[in-house]
């Protein structure tokens, strides 16, 4: 299995390619379209992040001491950017995830997405995954 | 206004206004900046940037009580704007127009002063279901405080207002009625010179909040003859910051303080504290004396243009745009009221609006979605937000044929889905 | 602060500092401006102007809900100035801190919704006798409202407030103490830290009214311990119209709202509205955002700077100009108090202080004349008012020569009368 | 006895005399010391116009179809104001009171120092001179 950090510089590499904000829009678009939804049972408030003008649900479990997430959104931008934070995070070990520095996000470039910290609700859903994380 | 009386702009007065506005020559992303997020705050001409450098550089300092020259200075260009504002929506005098900073503060203020001397427990505020949560909130605070019933007249799936509505709500406890003049979220004008007299019939007065109407309609407070006007500068080319409260002199004389401080006093003990005159009562402490300054130039900036034919063909970009919004497919109108403003509010099937949104910054298109801060419109429409494009007149049709383009290929990508 | 650990300032960089600020390059009637009127309002260095420039010609937008590329700029800058702030005052969170219009409209949030949550009929709430009315009134209308008593630790002779009298009157009843960090009167320093451990030991909150301090003291919220305190950007640097509440979190958690608008909101129906998370809860409507960016800004230049040199400088100008008036006929300065910023107010025998500061006008010179909204300060001295040289690490030691020679000059026009 | 114009431009010619703002001061300073006091029994409240940093008491009397005006101050600037005033408007028909514009204020260079408007009371005071020719 990858280490959080190998994942995480996959997804560097991976942007590498892209050399505007609307190529890398697009592939998030895309990457979030194919994110599988998440079951309708977990879709319940007591899972669900608040951002201003998004839902997120996320369902976390742990299964051999390696912590799995899984979520959606009802923006598939939002879901892109599950996508790339599950790809770097799930299957991993507690003390990766709670220790995890995610500078991926700076690196390709989407922090400045992001900061519009109160638009989405993607701050919140990486405390929730340490929180999870350090509880396991 | 009609067609035949009124010229609209040529493409030359257009380019010529727009090349005032340092922020339109912006690229974003290397793409010429297309900013249609005017209901939300307009950009500044150069005049009104330069008038806030030359204060900073030249006069700064407090104003009222000092008897220096750059004192006095910045007092007469301070309260020459009251006198301009006055001239601007044609009150009577400019001792009704108290500066504050901006159309919420304005707002709370008439709120929690008018509540405390008129309001008591059972009796009424109406105000109606297209409000902004500014002409909301604080009269649910006040009546929650004062255990008075806050009333709402609805709306129809047009976004207008059921003025017939009113009639049945106002009743012998109606304290005060406030209302929007222009919704920010459906673009709907709503007839409030006809909805003042009604009110008036009754001895209620009217506030209007005119945050989205004092930009794009010609303000007449006596014509209107509302009871209190509210507005912010920043959403009329000024400097973010301030705005006005403006209010009938019997009202304004009528009310309590709503803030204490400097300046708004006429004597203090700590027995006995007398207040200043209006609209000085009203102002506490150290006014926001730089942007009221730099307001006032966007006022003399607005006046400078003859302000029909601005009026006139911003009403022709919203025709264009929605006219040609209809060739992107599942698009839906929110706000189709037959009396509208530059505001096109909407949403395309399968696509949400954020996701949108973001797509259209990507094409370097400023357009804002969300629920706008009126979140009762967009319950009752079952809807989360809608993506809103806003016009001033200093856009361009041509700028409406990129953002139609972008809307079609985002409605492709998200069709897809 | 010792000269022996300290080095003041050199002219060289004293006049490398005033280069940075456009106004002082400014001739009054022909003569050099010496501005004294700081503790009105300070002057500003290019960089917070040209901040603001900058905002309204290259990223000016509405903030925090938009997806465009401007607006998160803007929101970005935005929110950075709360870290700043939170830096600059060593506060535990940037969440406590809450932007608001300036020092006056803190302390009236404070007095409202502290009132609302905490303050019934009989409760009591502790001043001074050397506040600034922007520290009185406030409490005095909520405690009129609130039928609760206004009770004022007085002043000996020089100034000073009289510590011991506070134990005194606190008593179980004591809501609230809120007392001013440096009278802008008399330029007495108040053993602030003292009289917060003295209310805690009765677990009583303070709030601190650093209108003044804030830019002649280096601040330290954690150190020393205040629930409340409230400052103006203007009088440290920065533009008008925006201001700084800190509360510590567990009181901003308690209050109530203060204004209700867009923003402050987290969801908002005609049956039930919610309030946002802090600070936003408390920032209601439209911000000045490009005020506070600039705030930000006049932040990073007094950090740029070594503040213990500028206040040690500062401290040398104000026992130079206490030295040097002296000199003059018939002089007698208001507040002698052995803690002492740089304010000196003074009246001059036979000078009415209007005529006073007029003729220093006519030289150039600005300083302020009459209560400075502190009336209960003249009443306790039997004195209309005074005039008042206020001094920044920008004046100079020939500047304080020019104006003792003025001085001496007014003394013996007046003298003739 | 001459008119009111006529009194207006013989201080708009003294005033010309006056480069700059310290030597009008100065003159205004000398004349505000040279005006006589006014009876102490007239400086009472009622008599009184509150400006913000000072006070001035004006004393209007009627005699043979003429106004006659009597003021002081705490402030000898304010009492020079008067004297200017006085000489301008004292021993005037009604009709002429009523109607002076009062041009030599903004002729003499006067306007700007009087603009800081709430700091002394002089438009307060021409407004109750005028009230008081107007009832006469
Ligand atoms: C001690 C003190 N408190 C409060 C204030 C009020 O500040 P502002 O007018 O900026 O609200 C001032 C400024 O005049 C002051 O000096
Ligand atoms: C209709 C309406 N009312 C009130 C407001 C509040 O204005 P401000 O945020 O400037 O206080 C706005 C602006 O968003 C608005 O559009």
């Amino acid at each position: 299995m990858k280490s959080l950090a190998e994942t995480e510089q996959e997804i560097i590499d991976d942007f590498t390619f892209f050399e505007n904000w609307e190529d890398k829009y697009n592939y998030i678009i895309e990457i979030g379209q194919q994110l599988p939804s998440l079951n309708d049972k977990y879709k319940i408030d007591e899972l669900r992040i608040q951002g201003c003008q998004s839902s997120v649900w996320l369902h976390c479990s742990e299964k051999d001491g390696r912590i799995y997430f899984e979520a959606d959104s009802d923006s598939v931008f939002v879901k892109g950017e599950i996508a790339l934070l599950i790809k770097v995070m799930s299957g991993k070990l507690p003390d990766e995830i709670v220790n995890a520095k995610l500078g991926f996000i700076d690196t390709i470039g989407l922090r400045q997405q992001l900061s519009m910290t109160r638009a989405n609700g993607l701050a919140s859903m990486i405390r929730r995954m340490k929180q999870f994380a350090a509880g396991a | 206004m009609t067609a035949e009386t009124i010229r609209s702009l040529t493409n030359e007065e257009i380019s010529l206004i727009r090349k005032e506005f340092p922020v339109l020559q912006q690229k974003i992303y290397g793409k010429p900046l297309v900013y249609f997020d005017n209901a939300a705050t307009a950009q500044k001409p150069d005049a009104v940037i330069k008038s806030l450098t030359e204060f900073y550089s030249e006069y700064n300092s407090n104003i009222h009580r000092g008897v220096h020259f750059l004192s006095q200075k910045a007092s007469d260009a301070y309260e020459q704007v009251r006198e301009k504002v006055r001239n601007f929506i044609h009150a009577e005098s400019e001792s009704e127009v108290v500066f504050t900073r901006g159309t919420t503060e304005s707002i709370n203020l008439v709120a929690q002063s008018f509540g405390k001397a008129f309001v008591t427990e059972g009796d009424e505020v109406i105000i109606s279901a297209m409000e902004h949560h500014s002409n909301i909130v604080p009269w649910q605070m006040m009546c929650e405080e004062r255990k008075a019933v806050l009333r709402v007249i609805p709306i129809n799936e047009k976004g207008e207002l059921l003025t017939d509505e009113l009639e049945k709500t106002l009743n012998s406890k109606t304290k005060i009625i406030s209302v929007v003049h222009i919704s920010n979220s459906l673009g709907t004008v709503n007839p409030v010179k006809k909805l003042i007299a009604q009110a008036h019939r009754r001895e209620v007065p009217v506030l209007i909040d005119a945050a989205q109407s004092i930009a794009h309609e010609q303000i007449d407070v006596n014509d209107l003859d509302c009871d209190f006007m509210a507005f912010s500068s920043h959403k009329m080319l000024g400097p973010t910051g301030v705005g006005v409260l403006y209010a009938k002199r019997k009202w304004l004389e009528a009310l309590p303080p709503y803030q204490g401080g400097g300046d708004m006093i006429s004597g203090v003990s700590f027995e006995k504290t007398t207040y200043n005159e209006i609209p000085f009562r009203f102002e506490a402490g150290t006014q926001n004396i730089a942007d009221v300054i730099a307001f006032g130039t966007s006022i003399d900036y607005l006046q400078s243009l003859d302000r029909k034919r601005l009026l006139f063909y911003e009403h022709q970009l919203l025709s264009y745009a929605t006219e040609r919004i209809k060739e992107v497919e599942g698009i839906r109108i929110i706000g189709t009221a037959s009396e509208k403003s530059g505001i096109l509010s909407f949403l395309i099937k399968g696509g949400n609006a954020m996701d949108i949104g973001m797509y259209l910054d990507t094409q370097g298109i400023a357009v804002r979605t969300g629920h706008h801060c009126t979140q009762p419109v967009m319950n009752f429409f079952k809807i989360p937000g809608t993506i809103r494009a806003s016009f001033l007149f200093y856009n361009t049709i041509s700028e409406i044929d990129i953002f139609i383009e972008a809307l079609k290929k985002a409605a492709r990508l998200f069709h897809k889905k």
